[in-house]
């Protein structure tokens, strides 16, 4: 085992799966001699070749597109999108491409793509470069959605990713890349489809992906010195959505905290509430609360960002809720 | 006469199989027409009679590995590209024995089979296709080409921007082939863009063009065979406007207002199919009793796929569930 | 009163507010002289002028763009997106523009713009002609969406949403153009974010909106023979979404189904389920049951439609599920 | 002398007026880095400076109550419009007095009093609005015109294609003002684009277009004039292409390891401000002495600026849920 940042434990799974497989190739905005917005494909550029690390003309629409079209004739595009917030541009390549064309031609072609992408608050960046949209593609069927919040995690489900042959959303955080943690010197992967307990409890549920996963746990520290055990879950794929292991924990505390860092209404929280509602309304003791950010646009003002998504404190105070 | 000149450097035999190609585009029109007005084709409706010139020498220029993509008025490019009729009309049906399952009817009509990458519902969706499979053409070595239908009406997208921007920047083999039929829907093409010939666009990314009769198999023909060399020489992409005009409404519910009978007769009287009928007669190719069985054999072509097509079970419930992830 | 179809509505609604304010003009693919893919906008070219009634070329992106531009500046534009699902290619200028700018820019702008469109299956015109895709956008704060059920609402919210200083996307339902219903002579209008209880009941809530709608009531009326008294409610507006009616309803029957046309997960059911679940736990006698579309892609085959959607049927199901 | 013709057909005050914006950019662009540096500024940092000719040039040939549309490097625009420093600065810092209250910051400068339709955190994001914009102008007969500033990168933008379109096909009164700096972020113009002038683009749209030294703000100030003369009289928009550079990085995290010393050297020997500066003087328009004044004054102007923003408060917590809807 051995430390590393995410940012390296994703660059490490590029550079491993260009290794393994020559189909792999990576495309997108400023990837190649700039090593990518966030310094994801640091060095690839100068290792790999502008042949496989291609830098793209900042056209988003043809990214996406171009990706899928290189994926059904036979390559394994890893695409990348600056910020979560520019899919907006690609959205058709998105959803009415990339993630129907297997269906609608019957089985008979597949897109095996990735499409890499980061987001979330922390820089006052304001409104277009700080956004969760991760729940948008909940509602897409045909796509995979992963979400990671560890080194760990990164490394593995972007492996996992590549080698899937359904087109992948792997959204990272801009505020993780910096964060560290230990990863086997071995490969390995991470499945998809695969929640992960990230801390056991058995109070509460706390379910929580990406930046809020550390938000959460750091929350379930502090509720423990008051007595208060939280086991805290991180699905880390959105879909597949490994309902299972959050069905066990639910099953156990009978009460469900869920965090996001996307805007509470319409979010992934509303979703995976009534799934737990439909799957075990009566092993509830109290009605699930969400903990996600206000229903405005992300303002810039280091005053007001912080205001706009949730705190560890608004975790320890919906878990505490709970109890009147 | 430079018409000979196109028609003598042909072999006799795809000459004739040109002409039965677009006789068969016209008649599986004609009956997804009639099962539509039986309304017992439901869905979309685009049909691509009058343009079977662009099609056929489109697809006559390039080999059975190449690639195209196609749009929503999808079907004369699937026959031309090779794609089997039966298959083909029972896809029309939402059979189960469509080349889709039934699952992607008229405006999802694909044969990754037989390289067709695809029909698409969405304006302009299928250039980004084009590039990507141009680009593993490329990446592979595969010496491919991929020919990029587009209507004038999705020229005004802007994914056509980024598309041919990027392939002419990295030369990527992409042939666009516009097929301005003079309306996108109702709007005519003078009032959609500010430019006479769309193919001036190629302008934008330092991108040869060419003008060419859309109602002329062999014309269409010979400049996509040039446009394909350059491509396989690695010399990027090229652009060919057909100027064509499609003969029914846009789609079934299409009173045709926007235009008139006079502007109609005038592009009927240039209709490509007869019209190389008898260009091939008067160039000695055929007789005209020969054309006219090759114009039976297509019409029964059509009504066996129809047939077949009809006699085909739906597919079953469970299909609903299947063919969504690999 | 007089019988009008939902087309007509519509087209009354366009009429006279262009006849109103010479601020309100119409812009979109084929809504000249073609009058509009579903014949909302016949005869307004002959009657208003290329002027006000403008065919633009099939450029998405930037028809929205334009309305936001003509909005900001003291426009009141109607811009019509001829299929739901083709606002996948305007996203951006829906999300990123049209709904944020006024907050970003400190509320010293305002986008007064309607935005039409219309989704839902019943044509066989298979999976990117067919989506109900309203939920995606409960999830951008700054917009109105609006989803009339009858030719009454359509007229009466249309003419809202144009008056709304705010960007409204007004999305109407391709089977409902030929419905009938009635519409009062004078002038009329149905104020967004106030929900409808189209027919009232004892036992159980179904929330069910535009084509939806229809259904419910369906299903209602044969469950009252059964001797169940079904509550039907039409949120009309989601955003704003008046939940005082819903949980005034809940409270009553403590039974809820919620109908809708777009895929169940993700969708804008379990954004209601979960609001319902936070405002009222303690008077849910039964888990709130969703009726949706599967998750996947609509087929074309006319054997698998109608399969993907919600039936009569089904919604009678779930409410009779209620009681075992 | 074809420099002297240009400076001999300003009044005077306009010309210090031009040579002080310039300087009042700069110096706000220092500022800014500045206050990155010492973090009491997060979030965008997109800095003008290099580029100052044209925003002032640009604005300099239009009127108060035209509308311009700006970009994700923005600052210069703003200024350049006429936006009050304060209230910019604040903006920059995110504070309740800002000219967005604190809530767009850098990405979202905007002043409507100004007419300033705002940056925008999507590249290629304004397009759509100013062809709305100009559409306002068109149908409420305002005699007004828009300025639509966007990078080299930002034209290969689908956008870009659609909204010219649409200017070109409506004869709108928008002028296409690319900045060209060379670099989309890293990219170069040339790996990005397939054309060398991306002027050019405009024939596409059957536009006219020009291409101006971008570091001669009075150059760039002439040729915007006359688009904007013709835009006014109903004959539709222009593209006008601007070379210039950009002088620092991308934004604060970039280490320019993309382009070589000597290049950014060539580029600032031909800086727009002491260039100016300097013609000025040999024009006798004004001596060293008050160019050296005006400098400072405009420093001084910053520092002002700055200090008001520092003292001013941020915004109140309620202001979080204030101005999402009308
Ligand atoms: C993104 C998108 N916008 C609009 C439509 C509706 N639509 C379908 S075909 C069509 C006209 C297309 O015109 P053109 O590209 O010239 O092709 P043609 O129909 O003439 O073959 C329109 C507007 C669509 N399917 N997708
Ligand atoms: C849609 C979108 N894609 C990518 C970005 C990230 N980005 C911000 S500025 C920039 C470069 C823009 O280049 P150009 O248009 O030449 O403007 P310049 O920065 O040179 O002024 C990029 C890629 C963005 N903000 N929006
Ligand atoms: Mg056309
Ligand atoms: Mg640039």
């Amino acid at each position: 085992m051995r430390e590393v940042r995410y940012w390296q434990a994703l660059n490490e799974a590029l550079r491993e799966e260009l290794d393994r497989d020559p189909d792999v190739f990576v495309m997108g905005e400023d990837v190649g001699i700039y090593g990518g917005a966030y310094g994801v494909t640091k060095g690839l550029y100068e290792d790999y070749g502008e042949e496989r690390i291609r830098d793209t003309a900042i056209s988003e629409q043809v990214i996406v597109g171009a990706a899928v079209g290189a994926a059904m004739t036979g390559m394994r595009p890893v695409a990348e999108i600056m910020y979560v917030d520019f899919l907006g541009v690609a959205m058709d390549q998105i959803f009415n491409q990339a993630a129907k064309i297997r269906y609608m031609f019957g089985g008979k072609a597949k897109v095996p793509m990735t499409l890499r992408t980061q987001g979330g608050t922390g820089r006052g960046l304001a409104a277009q470069h700080s956004q969760s949209l991760e729940s948008w593609f909940l509602h897409v069927p045909g796509l995979k959605v992963v979400m990671p919040s560890t080194p760990y995690d990164a490394k593995g489900l972007l492996k996992a990713a590549i080698r899937d042959d359904n087109p992948v959303l792997f959204i990272e955080h801009k505020m993780l890349y910096g964060t560290k943690g230990m990863i086997p010197d071995g490969e390995y992967i991470v499945p998809l489809g695969l929640a992960d307990v990230k801390r056991p409890g058995s109070d509460v549920t706390v379910v929580a992906h990406s930046r809020m996963l550390l938000y959460a746990l750091e929350a379930a520290e502090t509720l423990e010195k008051e007595g208060i055990s939280v086991e805290v879950i991180d699905p880390r794929t959105l879909a597949p959505l490994d309902m299972d292991t959050i069905m066990t924990s639910v099953k156990k505390t009978g009460r469900v905290v869920l965090v996001e860092e996307g805007c509470k209404t319409g979010g992934v929280g509303g979703e995976i509430a009534t799934r737990i509602m439909e799957e075990g309304f009566y092993y509830l003791d109290a009605p699930i609360i969400r903990v996600a950010a206000k229903d405005v646009p992300i303002p810039m003002s280091p005053a007001l960002e912080p205001l706009a998504v949730p705190s560890v404190q608004e975790i320890i105070d919906a878990v505490k809720k709970l109890y009147v | 006469m430079i018409k000979d000149a196109l028609v003598a450097k042909e072999k006799k035999e795809d000459l004739i199989f040109w002409l039965k190609q677009m006789h068969h585009i016209r008649y599986f029109e004609e009956m997804v027409m009639q099962l539509l007005a039986e309304n017992y084709v439901k869905g979309g409706s685009h049909c691509y009679a009058g343009q079977e010139a662009v099609a056929v020498g489109a697809c006559a220029a390039i080999r059975k590995d190449d690639y195209i993509t196609s749009t929503h008025r999808g079907h004369g490019h699937g026959i031309a590209k090779g794609g089997k009729l039966n298959e083909l009309m029972a896809e029309i049906c939402g059979k189960a024995a469509g080349c889709c399952k039934g699952k992607g009817g008229s405006l999802h009509l694909a044969d990754l089979s037989t390289g067709n990458l695809g029909a698409n519902g969405i304006v302009g969706g299928s250039f980004g296709i084009a590039a990507g499979a141009a680009l593993t053409c490329k990446m592979k070595k595969l010496d491919r080409v991929v020919l990029c239908f587009y209507g004038d009406g999705a020229a005004n997208q802007g994914i056509a921007h980024e598309s041919m921007n990027m392939a002419a920047t990295w030369k990527l083999p992409v042939i666009y082939i516009c097929e301005n039929n003079l309306y996108g829907m109702s709007v005519s093409v003078n009032r959609a863009a500010s430019v006479e010939d769309l193919a001036v666009r190629a302008l934008a990314y330092d991108m040869p063009y060419k003008i060419v009769d859309g109602m002329d198999v062999l014309a269409v023909k010979e400049a996509v065979e040039q446009a394909a060399e350059r491509a396989r020489k690695g010399e990027g992409p090229m652009l060919i406007e057909c100027k064509t005009y499609r003969y029914y409404g846009h789609s079934r519910s299409d009173a045709r207002v926007y235009r008139t009978k006079e502007e109609e007769k005038y592009w009927k009287d240039r209709d490509p199919i007869p019209n190389f009928a008898k260009r091939l007669i008067e160039n000695g190719i055929i007789t005209e009793d020969e054309a006219k069985e090759i114009d039976a054999q297509a019409k029964k072509d059509i009504e066996d796929a129809t047939k077949f097509a009809k006699d085909a079970p739906y597919p079953e419930p469970e299909a609903l569930f299947e063919d969504l992830y690999a």
